[in-house]
């Protein structure tokens, strides 16, 4: 009964995420919040709204439950429709057992049923770890004018660095003719993004064949790609040229937020054509005191600042306090930075508090974490690369 | 719990003269405050907060702004097929080209709504008055009183005004004895707060009666008449906590300013009753290199590299480097150019002021730049 | 996929005097139909469908039924913050009070709305037709001709008649060659639809110019001129599928004589462009012992217990023992008592006929109950 | 950042019902279809809603897909709210590993975090398996009279049936003073409706020692309650007299069904001050050609009659054609009853197809299932009491 679609998006939101360390703890990468307002998945999410893209079903199996109640009915991205919308799509029992999505592939296979329901011609692959404006609208258009099987996003990174990514040796004609999963001499510097259009037909016999293989990871990027190839099938590369970055470790994210305070800014998050929306936390304007210095610096709703801050990242709800200092910092919602404290090159997680004269992070060296709602006593230090969990 | 038996009207066909070019195209309901709300935002969350889930809005001229920024009620969570919020514009039809001739005009032409609404109590309001109230204690004190209306007051002697206002002789049970409308010189301590409670067949009997006799204002014509000629018990019901009246430009121009105080901001702002409003989607306000900036609220959206000292910017307002401002309501999306000053100025939205000009206020005396101008 | 390029609106403010009752308190776009729906049900639905996803009303007088029956959009999935639904009464301000003098200067008043809407092209419709429509072979249509307008016209005669409506001449490469508005005698066979597609920026170009030198309708002062002065490319672009046009208690009871006939009934309600309203959540009709039913299309919510035959039950409708009812159109909510005998009647919603009452108009020109009557 | 609610509700949904034969091969229990257009879970949503309870937690592990799609975003009971609404739940990973719910109080037990961001007072447990209207605010108003820990939602089932439920034997205050499961000698009739009221703390505290407990069922009537009486904590039993009907088997679906076509029904739906939602069709009102019968049967919108329909239950979408017959059966959306087909004392499921003459069911006996998308060949014959399920 439900209506047909031409393009569906499978968002895979299941990752633990365990290089972002004490951060996710309690929650899952696509839930991390970046940018002053958003959460990592926002920026998937807007994409599709933005790109015309109306069913979304997000898999999940890692500590959904921020992301759950963040995604709610779907209302920020206008995907609380009646004919389509957002799914939590978290491994369920079948007949007699469950089964735990083993794998990528494996997390699309168990949920067949779901996207068969929409009966598209196309489904977009997405995952929740990136922070890129991109629109699958035209992505899918060159797909059906190449007449892809599947198509996949791919960007050019330094040729010094191709060999951490996934590498799409691909001809003239983009059409992709090998894929090196971390090469060590590189042919090639066009890394996929982790982005894949497949037409559905093919896709579906793919996950059939990998769900039947004992032997397989049932990752895309390891099997069904190289599968696809194997076979050769139409695989294209599509170039993507603007921003994208992968926040998987601690010092990305904290560099992903620095990046906002360039101007101009690498991700233009003022367009209005292209607006990465989110849950709104509804609070009033931020206050900045007599007396306190705000420079160089992004701070939303909600904040009140009386002392200073500099080139740093202040999320909703934040409380600076008198002769407190946050420098090179991201401060998450709702944390407190008592008077006299100094934080540097630090990200402080939602609900922290740090205590009066304390001492979070140094000038230089890797980033100081203070987990969440972790109350840091007065006087206290983290020293530059600690992570401090109580 | 009770409140879900309460149904809220607000009417919003106050008079707006006095705030000049701020009405001209919207009603007093629809003016932008506090950076990123409208007058309304308050009064329709405190209903909601109070757990009332069917609140209609009365609108008169000039509706537009307003029923865009409610829409459907979405961010109230009022927008369920079973109560929610509604839209109550006047009635065009053949023979009657809108516009009600008083608020009783206004509740007997809406008289199908209230009727088919199911609660048991009408909390009506007039939408002038900007304050983050809980109305559960009221309810408590009216149905504790039984009172047949119960009538919220202030005594802040910053809503008195002459010639305009309600004011309540009040007796030592809480009776009110007197009231006067618009005196010269108000007599009683007591302003009316314009909201009412009362149950629903009351109020449907009462603008049944006042319209068959002819009469247009519910205040004068009704509530007044019944607490002169006794009968009823007309109760008042102190609030205490911060109000605002917005009936003029200083008005308005103050209460922005207050905001500015923290004892006010805390108590409008209380994370137990937020106030909720129309998003935008905006991204973070973000401060460049030459900014500097004391005792102002910044709402998302902005970009500030200049000075600002006690102001109020609403979303998504640029400030450039160079630029002086100070004592200044500037609203959404306006644009102030390198090495302007600006002084107790009001910009409506999307006002420019283009590089170097210069505007200085009395600070009694804000001026107000309209809507959409460029100087 | 290149329909969301397109901005729908549609234009509610035709003249309605012919449906007499029927329209007193409401527009024809808000004539109930059919069972559950509304006349624009089907402009709305047809236009989501296609991929539009913002769409525009203009609302003129008599326009609270329709608001209260769009809401917020939702039933059609148009309640976004981004582009949606948007609901555009005419303007009350101190200098105007509302009522547009044409379709042009309806959409001169709302010039801001298509201005900031970010679709390059608009289809503008008119109300009264119902049909159900794909507009993507259309919009082909135009992109492959270059037209600069293309409108829709069918060839059906039903549509035409005396002294109402538009009639294009139209050659052999499909150019509108000639417009009649109103001629006593229709000489051309294509009747203008009402629909027109155009780029947005033409469309404000015109609307501009048009409003500019005092005009106020857009058909007659726009579109026929540009048609008969050329320059401009207008096509025509043939509907071939079943449509209707309520201008008249007979065509309106007609058409919904007609959906009881298999083959206008599934061309109008095809699984695959479904026609969304706003639900009722009532429980399933229910036929009770002594029910005869025959040919007769019955809407949810619905008791039956009499005999009922080549007739629309809408929601709610209530048919006692020992009624008979042929030749009936019954609005939401009627109660027809025991031993009523109806014939060739159009009962508007909550009409009331009491036990052994007998109403029996001619075929021709069926008996008006007027909503909540009892009789 | 959660508004704080009083009480909120949590709808087991999990059960796979597997009394329920064919018809939940391919769908949990609560997404059954009832009453000619709603599903068994409109009524407990239904009633959160008019009982102004606006966040819903639903557990579920099996088949969740259909249940998933049919809650969306919750518009159609308005619950898709922006604080507030309906949220689905199924088991998620937390730390290194997954674990499937083990049973009721289990399942309420692994969603401890998700009901603490609430901070309710209360929290109403709540089973998908009833039909029922019933104001679950008028419960808690008794239950915070009586100060109670926990409250049971009772009603008087007749003596000689009482052994077949959960009796609370109460005393004259209506204090639960002994649960008896099954009593082979019932002392009284007072059964459970596994509708409970609990106050959190309480709750949440012997959710936690149950946790604990390796030989527990984790079952809220064999544990959670049993427990609470043992330490003498205060349990009250709250009367309820409307119409409640368990619907967990073939033959009590069936009846749940033709009591809707009693007069006066025992379950007011007609009742606009306590509508029961569902997602709706979105189809035309019904059609009864010339020559059709239809009479003692509830028929819905999108049905098209040619043949005979008597006391019966359509739901939406259903075609009888020319010559057939229904009679004292239910059939089930998009089904079609082909010219000639005899229907009798049946069940006939979503989407299936009966051929022409075939014959379903027989006028006594018990009750015949024909399942979901089933062709069934022309002329064939399907015996009361049989499950066709292809």
């Amino acid at each position: 009964m439900l209506k047909k679609k031409q393009c569906i998006a499978m968002l895979l939101a299941g990752g633990q995420g365990s290089r972002l360390g004490i951060l996710t703890v309690n929650m899952a990468k696509p839930a991390i919040p970046y940018g002053g307002k958003y959460r990592i998945i926002d920026f998937p999410l807007s994409n599709c709204t933005n790109s015309a893209i109306d069913v979304v079903g997000v898999l999940t199996q890692y500590q959904p439950l921020e992301l759950n109640a963040y995604i709610g009915s779907g209302s920020p991205w206008d995907l609380d429709l009646a004919h389509g919308g957002v799914y939590v799509l978290p491994p369920y029992v079948k007949g007699k057992q469950g089964e735990w999505y083993s794998g990528t592939a494996n997390a699309i296979y168990q949920n067949v049923a779901f996207i068969e329901q929409f009966s598209p011609e196309y489904v977009l692959i997405l995952s929740g770890d990136h922070i890129y404006k991109m629109d699958y609208n035209a992505m899918l258009a060159y797909h059906i004018e190449k007449g892809a099987d599947a198509t996949i996003a791919v960007r050019e990174v330094p040729w010094e660095e191709a060999s951490r990514f996934g590498i799409m040796n691909t001809n003239a004609d983009n059409i992709v003719e090998e894929f090196d999963e971390k090469p060590k001499q590189p042919k090639n510097n066009k890394a996929s993004m982790g982005v894949y259009i497949f037409s559905w037909d093919k896709l579906r016999a793919y996950l059939c064949e990998d769900a039947g293989d004992p032997g397989s990871s049932n990752d895309f990027g390891k099997n069904i790609i190289p599968n696809m190839l194997r076979d050769q099938q139409k695989l294209y590369a599509y170039d993507f040229e603007g921003y994208w970055k992968d926040v998987g470790t601690i010092e990305s994210l904290w560099e992903a937020n620095m990046d906002l305070l360039n101007m101009p800014m690498p991700i233009d998050l003022y367009d209005k054509r292209w607006r990465i929306y989110g849950r709104n936390p509804g609070v009033a304007p931020h206050y900045i005191a007599e007396g306190a210095i705000a420079k160089s610096c992004l701070i939303t709703e909600g904040c009140e600042v009386y002392g200073r801050v500099e080139h740093s990242v202040l999320f909703a709800g934040v409380q600076v306090m008198e002769g407190a200092s946050v420098i090179d910092s991201v401060i998450m919602p709702n944390a407190v930075i008592q008077s006299g404290a100094r934080v540097r090159r630090a990200i402080v997680a939602e609900g922290a508090i740090i205590g009066a004269g304390a001492k979070v992070g140094e000038d230089t060296g890797n980033i100081a974490v203070v987990g969440q709602n972790v109350k840091l006593a007065a006087g206290a230090v983290v020293a530059a690369g600690e992570q401090r969990v109580q | 719990m009770a409140m879900k038996n309460v149904m809220g009207i607000i009417y919003t066909g106050e008079k707006d003269s006095y705030l000049r070019e701020l009405t001209l195209m919207r009603a007093i309901a629809a003016l932008p405050v506090a950076g990123r709300y409208r007058v309304i935002d308050f009064l329709v969350s405190g209903m909601v907060n109070s757990g009332i889930k069917n609140v209609g809005v009365i609108m008169q001229k000039n509706y537009h702004s307003l029923m865009d920024h409610l829409g459907s009620g979405k961010e109230w969570d009022l927008h369920g097929k079973n109560d929610g919020l509604y839209i109550l514009p006047p009635f065009l039809t053949r023979e009657n080209v809108g516009v009600y001739s008083g608020s009783l005009d206004a509740l007997h032409s809406n008289f199908g709504y209230i009727r088919r609404s199911k609660q048991e109590y009408v909390l009506l309001c007039n939408s002038l008055i900007v304050f983050n109230a809980n109305f559960n204690e009221m309810m408590d004190a009216h149905q504790r009183s039984g009172a047949d209306v119960t009538m919220m007051y202030s005594r802040n002697p910053d809503l008195r005004r002459a010639e305009n206002g309600t004011y309540f002789e009040i007796d030592a049970e809480g009776i009110i004895t007197d009231v006067e409308i618009d005196p010269t010189r108000p007599r009683h301590e007591n302003t009316s707060m314009e909201v009412f409670l009362l149950r629903k067949d009351l109020l449907m009997d009462l603008v049944d009666r006042g319209a068959a006799h002819g009469y247009h204002d519910i205040m004068r014509d009704v509530f007044q008449r019944m607490i002169r000629d006794a009968g009823m018990r007309v109760r008042g019901y102190a609030y205490e906590d911060v109000c605002y009246r917005m009936d003029s430009v200083q008005s308005y121009f103050k209460f922005n300013m207050d905001v500015l105080d923290r004892t006010v901001r805390h108590a409008l702002f209380d994370e137990a009753k937020p106030v909720y409003t129309k998003v935008r989607d905006e991204m973070p306000a973000r401060y460049q290199d030459n900014a500097r900036v004391h005792n102002t609220m910044v709402a998302d959206g902005c970009i500030v590299d200049g000075h600002v000292e006690h102001s109020m910017l609403f979303r998504g307002v640029r400030i450039a480097k160079g630029a002086q401002i100070r004592n200044c309501v500037i609203m959404q999306d306006s644009v102030i150019e390198e090495g302007v000053t600006l002084e107790n100025c009001i910009l409506d939205k999307q006002a420019v002021i283009k590089r170097g000009g210069k505007l200085i206020g009395p600070n009694t005396y804000p001026i107000v730049i309209s809507k959409d101008m460029t100087i």
